[in-house]
């Protein structure tokens, strides 16, 4: 009886294995065939995924209070939408969004200092170099009690894990244009302003994209985790450590689908706009 | 030895001061058990741990515990060590609160994770709204210790009488700064710090004695605590892993806990249990159980002891 | 040569790195003394007013610095803490830093360990198969979206029920954070070799084992060294956030919650400081290694 | 097919299939190569002569017509090891010394160390870099490096040797210096080489036979057979022979280039 | 220093300090270049070729002598924007199109956008690139990249060309029809042309004077006077002066290299 859901699953995954082995193999002509395709595969990879949770929960009937079937999820999902809706305003427009400009806006401000000042290149990016490394949530009870309950805290967690990285990339960037590229500005008499506008800004596109990808997962993750030492009764941490403790584990994954894809959209847009922003560069290049 | 293993609601402390007693002093041994205490945490839930069979009898507030069990976790009350509630909602005097009619407008600190029950209902009761409405009070979800209250974040904040009451104190504000009002004065008391186990668990008479021998060496850990509370406090201070607990708290919070222990043998009042779901029920248009639960408590435990 | 470089050496560093780092890090200490004093004002203004005294300003400041639970204790207050809990407590004391940062490192390295050779494996199965590289890689980057540490607690609980206990639940979220860098770093560093590097293999008509074990896998050393520093930091974050949910257990995490619990703001200071020297501590370990795992294939430094 | 021919391709064709539409590398390849020849491919850039010496070396697949090597397919005579390549660039491991990287070729064939490192010793002291085996790739100068993907080439013996340009990132002087030594070991050992240069002294220089080459799409414009003996030395440069040789070289390319509009 | 002399350099020298120790990559160079001059240097790698043609663009300042250019010193010459400075790869930026590269310099010098729109268009036919005003360098060969680069340095008018290697990356065919542009461009405009290459060839059919150095520490070995001419085409190149003058550089480089040791 429940070996039925277990071996229903399996079968499921191994089909959807086979037609992504025949699909990945093929090379289709058609460009946006192609593009379909290669959207198709990682799609009914992840289906395979999920039949397989469902079957597992419904096979060795796991406790719902531990791990809730796919389809219970969905059906939360679809019964709650205004309180996710309200969580994901609180969490990700107010303190995701605002942590992250103002945590990347100031790392990227902060590079050009450090790039103008060579003492304080020397000085400040070993230490920025460590702190990115640094396990940044522990400031999060530190935030709350300095910012308060509402999302001026999580921002404030979000600027703290987002400026170093951004901070250290920027430099690593503005330092990667080439000498020649830089004797070139010089034998013009250029500038520093003229130099770094003209020249090493749009060179450092590729360091700082990667900042801003790292970013949008990190600022996330941040926020939520904030939320856990103190928030008002709405946001996306707040409800994830309360549903928990109120046995209602199917709202947290739901909770956790939309970080998820929020997180994804987030970074599969910065990607997007990378690509429009430095489509000079080699990998992105179409001939 | 038979194995039990226990999961605390929270972190060690002199809360639960009864049970590492017991096992330090050696009276589960001496009752032919081997018992392992699981501390919690802020974000452990023992619902979710006794369903998972991490733990074979957890320690939870009935309110909590009844939502649970509407939940699909079959939680059953087997004693209550706790004959009072300790919970209490302290605020400071300045903000010129005098009873819970002046609550409306003001900004209240609560503890979420399944411990909000108790305040849903008083508020619900008092005819508060808990969203953020106009009228209703403004509701923070408050972290692990006492800081909103210190910082005027919340003009209250949700205490227990054993031991956040103590930080504020010894956070500088005195008594004088402070004004309390307790649940159990509000008439809105319910159950905490009880035993659950797993309704099915019970079929087996063999887990029915092992319990049995659990509780009543659980009680006299609980009577010597009492008598000794500084020795208990160490106790207690020694199994903490943390090393970050002081001793000074801890005696106090013994003092403090004994209060609440105090006069019974950890069989549940059937009056108790009547009052306490009543007080969930009456829980207006969002009470915390939809109807009088069935077979929440048994005494077939507490019915066995010698 | 070694003798003469080790004193140029001396110089260039003193100038390149200990004066700007020493003068930051003194810019650092001078900031936080007055951030102490600013934010620790307020409750001493009260305390004075509800006393009903006047206090003077150098009195205030002296106070600011002296609070038992400040909102923000200064650079001497924790440097006392650490003092006190490292030195003048026995290793194996539970209030010992030492003993915590002990149980926090050890989840730490097994969980970077196990993320490391998830990376690896994981890097090898999508640069040598083509569904894999397809399937995989958008849910690689997925699963980093959700936030793992804010289900952390549930997630021990859940490992708990599987009878997965002790050092491997904390060692698991750190092996989940830590395998994505790893992954990411490896599939790029697998791929680096040249066109010319592998048609060469061909050449020789090499299998896909040689090919891998004599081209792509030392190529991808430098790489590997690399994200292995994201990584072994990024461990130490999911150990720590591991702990705190059991918050009465021990290590770094348990020991900033038990702080946040109690108010004590000093430990959790020391327990960040703590944090933050582990993690360089644990990157420079890694960048040593790599340094002379690349100096002794060769790859000028 | 004679006796003594290497190479023997009909009628070859290739295209690749890019993004934006097919590319025509290779058309109608006619080409006899003969055993101990010294042939150079010269041509514009983009006009094949890579692609050709792939092919031959079972690199890239034909797309029409056929190839012989050693009177096998391409893939057969690879599979027996039947050629040294030798890249543009070195193509040095970085991480290998030079005595490990001329290793690598043996190691991959199965050949035992004990064997390995008399053969390792014998190429480095063939193309004169005894002494070098435990230094690494960047502590050498270019010429040197080149040197050792050479020696790495020869090191399991093939009878035949594919270079690609392989001097194309020297300076003149130390490419001078390489040239005379190549014709050296080539009259040493008596391999067949097949040459891609764009340098027209250079063809001339070494080869005994020189196929000119024209792009978009890839074609043989000439065969040029260059008459100027064994025993040369760079001085032959200034010959009036050299000099006709190259000239007639010169007008195949512009010829070729002209042939595109 | 007379009326008509751009360049003046005396007993110049320049050491690099590296962490092996003091390098020395020019020693006692002694040099006068004249307006409207086309002069080349040749030399071995790493003689210090590139080294000088940067201290006269004042990218690297001497340790000693002295060098005027224009009579001032070389940054005042640079602030004044005394030349253009065609480095070997094209150095276009990938995020500019063509035009936007070619409009660098004039964005930098302030000049408006009206008047650069008749720069660049002007400066691009001047290269025979009209019509890839919109094409991003990638899209364009080697060769055009390269001319798309010496368009670059013209587009601000200065009187004197600064180039080092310029066409070392490209092949021969488009090597020698960009030296015949570049030629007639020099003819036109009589700029002087400071030119760097290891070709002999080039810089024989290129130059009016061709400076030989030789390294280790970097010397001016020999300066060679190329008197072949104006109007000169590729034929030169067979002829007998031609070859001699070339045999003479190549003497001079061997004995150059030969000081060495
Ligand atoms: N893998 C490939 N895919 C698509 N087109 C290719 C590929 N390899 C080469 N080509 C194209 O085939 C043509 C011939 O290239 P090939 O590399 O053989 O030229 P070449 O004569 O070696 O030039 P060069 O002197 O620049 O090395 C060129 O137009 C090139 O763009
Ligand atoms: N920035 C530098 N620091 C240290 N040494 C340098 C530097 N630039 C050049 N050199 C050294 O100075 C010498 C001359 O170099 P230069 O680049 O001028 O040679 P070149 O004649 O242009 O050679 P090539 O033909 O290879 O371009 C070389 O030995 C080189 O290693
Ligand atoms: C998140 C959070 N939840 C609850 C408490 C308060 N608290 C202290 S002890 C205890 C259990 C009682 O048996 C409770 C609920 C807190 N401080 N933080
Ligand atoms: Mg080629
Ligand atoms: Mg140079």
């Amino acid at each position: 009886m429940s070996m039925v859901f277990i071996v229903t699953a399996l079968v499921f995954w191994i089909v959807t294995w086979a037609i992504n082995n025949a699909l990945a193999k093929r090379r289709f002509k058609d460009r946006t065939v192609q593009a379909g395709v290669d959207i198709l595969i990682p799609v009914l990879f992840g289906a395979a995924l999920l039949v397989l949770w469902e079957g597992i929960c419904r096979g060795f009937s796991v406790p719902t209070v531990l791990l809730p079937p796919p389809s219970m999820i969905w059906a939360r999902i679809t019964s709650s939408l205004d309180i996710l809706w309200a969580d994901f305003q609180q969490t990700y427009m107010k303190a995701v969004l605002a942590g992250f400009v103002m945590g990347c806006g100031s790392g990227f401000i902060a590079a050009i200092i450090v790039d103008r000042i060579p003492f304080l290149r020397k000085g400040l990016l070993p230490i920025g170099n460590l702190v990115a490394a640094l396990p940044i949530v522990g400031m999060a009870p530190i935030m709350v009690m300095w910012f308060g309950f509402d999302w001026p805290s999580k921002a404030a967690v979000v600027v703290i894990m987002t400026f170093f990285p951004m901070l250290v990339n920027t430099v690593a960037g503005l330092g990667a244009t080439g000498h020649i590229e830089r004797d070139l500005m010089h034998t013009y008499a250029s500038n520093y302003w003229q130099t770094l506008i003209k020249l090493r800004l749009p060179a450092a596109m590729p360091f700082i994209f990667n900042a801003l990808k790292i970013n949008s997962t990190l600022a996330l993750i941040g926020a939520i985790v904030a939320e856990f030492f103190g928030t008002p009764i709405v946001g996306m941490g707040f409800r994830i450590s309360t549903e928990v403790g109120r046995m209602n584990v199917d709202m947290v994954w739901a909770e956790i689908f939309v970080a998820a894809l929020a997180g994804s959209l987030s970074y599969g847009l910065l990607a997007l706009l990378e690509r429009a922003v430095t489509f000079w560069h080699p990998s992105y290049r179409s001939k | 030895a038979d194995k039990l293993t226990l999961q605390l609601k929270w972190v060690t402390q002199a809360q639960f001061a009864g049970y590492y007693v017991a096992k330090d002093k050696g009276f589960y041994e001496e009752a032919g058990l081997d018992i392992e205490i699981k501390a919690g945490g802020p974000d452990i839930a023992p619902p979710q741990v006794i369903a998972g069979g991490g733990a074979d009898v957890i320690i939870d507030w009935m309110p909590s515990a009844l939502a649970s069990r509407e939940k699909g976790v079959p939680l059953v009350n087997i004693a209550q060590p706790f004959k009072r509630s300790g919970m209490m909602l302290t605020c400071r005097k300045d903000t010129g609160i005098k009873s819970p009619d002046d609550f409306p407008g003001k900004t209240l600190g609560v503890w979420f994770f399944g411990n909000e029950y108790p305040f849903l209902s008083w508020m619900s009761q008092l005819g508060l709204a808990t969203d953020g409405s106009d009228g209703g009070v403004t509701v923070l979800k408050q972290g692990f210790n006492v800081d909103p209250i210190l910082q005027k974040q919340a003009d209250c904040v949700s205490t227990m009488t054993y031991n956040e009451y103590w930080q504020i104190i010894d956070a500088g504000l005195s008594e004088d700064d402070l004004v309390t009002f307790k649940y159990e004065n509000a008439g809105v008391a319910t159950l905490e710090d009880g035993l659950y186990v797993l309704e099915e668990d019970l079929a087996d008479p063999a887990m029915v004695d092992k319990l049995a021998r659990f509780v009543q060496a659980s009680m006299k850990g609980w009577r010597y605590a009492e008598e000794n509370p500084d020795e208990a406090a160490d106790i207690v201070l020694e199994n903490d892993d943390t090393g970050a607990q002081t001793e000074e708290h801890q005696r106090r919070m013994m003092r403090e806990v004994a209060k609440l222990t105090a006069g019974t043998d950890g069989r549940l009042s059937e009056d108790d249990y009547n009052r306490t779901v009543a007080t969930l029920l009456a829980g207006g248009s969002d009470p915390v159980i939809s109807g009088p639960p069935q077979n929440a408590w048994t005494s077939v435990v507490t019915d066995k002891m010698m | 040569m070694p003798m003469s470089i080790k004193r140029e050496g001396f110089a260039a560093i003193l100038h390149d790195r200990l004066i700007p780092i020493g003068t930051v890090l003194l810019a650092i200490f001078a900031l936080w003394y007055v951030f102490t004093v600013v934010l620790n004002a307020p409750f001493e203004r009260d305390q004075a007013e509800r006393a009903g005294v006047e206090i003077s300003t150098s009195e205030l400041i002296s106070k600011t610095m002296a609070q038992k639970r400040p909102i923000l204790p200064a650079p001497h207050q924790v440097a006392v803490e650490i003092w006190e809990t490292t030195v003048e407590k026995k290793i194996t004391s539970k209030r010992s830093l030492i003993y915590h940062t002990w149980v926090t490192l050890s989840s730490t390295l097994l969980g970077f360990a196990l993320g490391t050779g998830l990376g690896i494996l994981l890097a090898v199965g999508i640069v040598h198969s083509k569904v894999l590289d397809k399937s995989l890689m958008p849910w690689i980057i997925t699963s980093q979206t959700i936030p793992i540490l804010a289900i952390a607690p549930m997630v021990i609980v859940v490992l708990n029920a599987i009878g997965i206990s002790g050092l491997l639940p904390k060692a698991i979220i750190s092996m989940y954070l830590s395998f994505f860098p790893v992954a990411v770093g490896m599939v790029k560093g697998l791929r680096s070799p040249e066109v010319m590097h592998l048609d060469l293999m061909r050449t020789y008509n090499a299998n896909r084992s040689q090919v891998f074990w004599k081209l792509r896998w030392p190529a991808s050393v430098p790489f590997l060294f690399t994200s292995m520093k994201v990584a072994v930091a990024i461990s130490l974050v999911g150990a720590i956030v591991g702990e705190l949910p059991t918050g009465a257990s021990a290590g770094l995490g348990a020991r900033l919650l038990s702080g946040s619990y109690y108010g004590q703001t000093i430990q959790i200071w020391s327990a960040l400081i703590a944090a933050a020297v582990l993690a360089a501590l644990l990157v420079m370990v890694i960048d040593l290694i790599g340094r002379s795992v690349t100096r002794r294939m060769g790859v000028v430094a | 097919m004679a006796e003594n021919t290497v190479i023997q391709c009909n009628n070859l064709d290739l295209t690749f299939e890019t993004n934006d539409g097919p590319v025509h590398a290779l058309k109608g390849i006619d080409l006899t190569i003969d055993q101990g020849e010294f042939v150079s491919f010269i041509g514009p850039s983009g006009c094949g002569k890579t692609t050709l010496l792939r092919v031959i070396a079972d690199l890239e697949k034909p797309t029409g017509g056929d190839i012989q090597v050693n009177g096998m397919s391409p893939e057969e005579a690879r599979m027996k090891r039947a050629y040294g390549y030798v890249f543009q660039a070195a193509a040095l491991y970085p991480w290998r010394t030079i005595g490990g990287n001329i290793s690598l070729p043996l190691e991959v064939m199965g050949i035992p160390k004990s064997e390995r490192e008399a053969l390792i010793k014998k190429n480095l002291e063939l193309v004169n870099l005894d002494g070098f085996e435990k230094k690494f790739p960047w502590q050498l100068s270019g010429g040197m490096q080149q040197r050792a993907s050479i020696a790495r080439s020869l090191s399991f013996d093939p009878d035949m040797l594919l270079m690609d340009e392989p001097f194309g990132a020297l300076d003149e002087i130390v490419r001078d210096y390489l040239n005379e030594q190549l014709l050296e070991l080539w009259a040493k050992t008596k391999k067949t080489v097949v040459f891609v240069t764009h340098s027209i002294p250079e063809a001339v220089f070494l080869s005994t036979k020189i196929v000119v080459m024209s792009p978009r799409p890839g074609r043989i414009h000439e065969i040029i057979d260059c008459d100027l003996g064994d025993n040369r030395t760079l001085d032959i440069r200034e010959t009036p022979r050299f000099i006709e040789i190259a000239h007639q070289v010169r007008e195949g390319l512009k010829l070729g280039h002209a042939d595109e509009h």
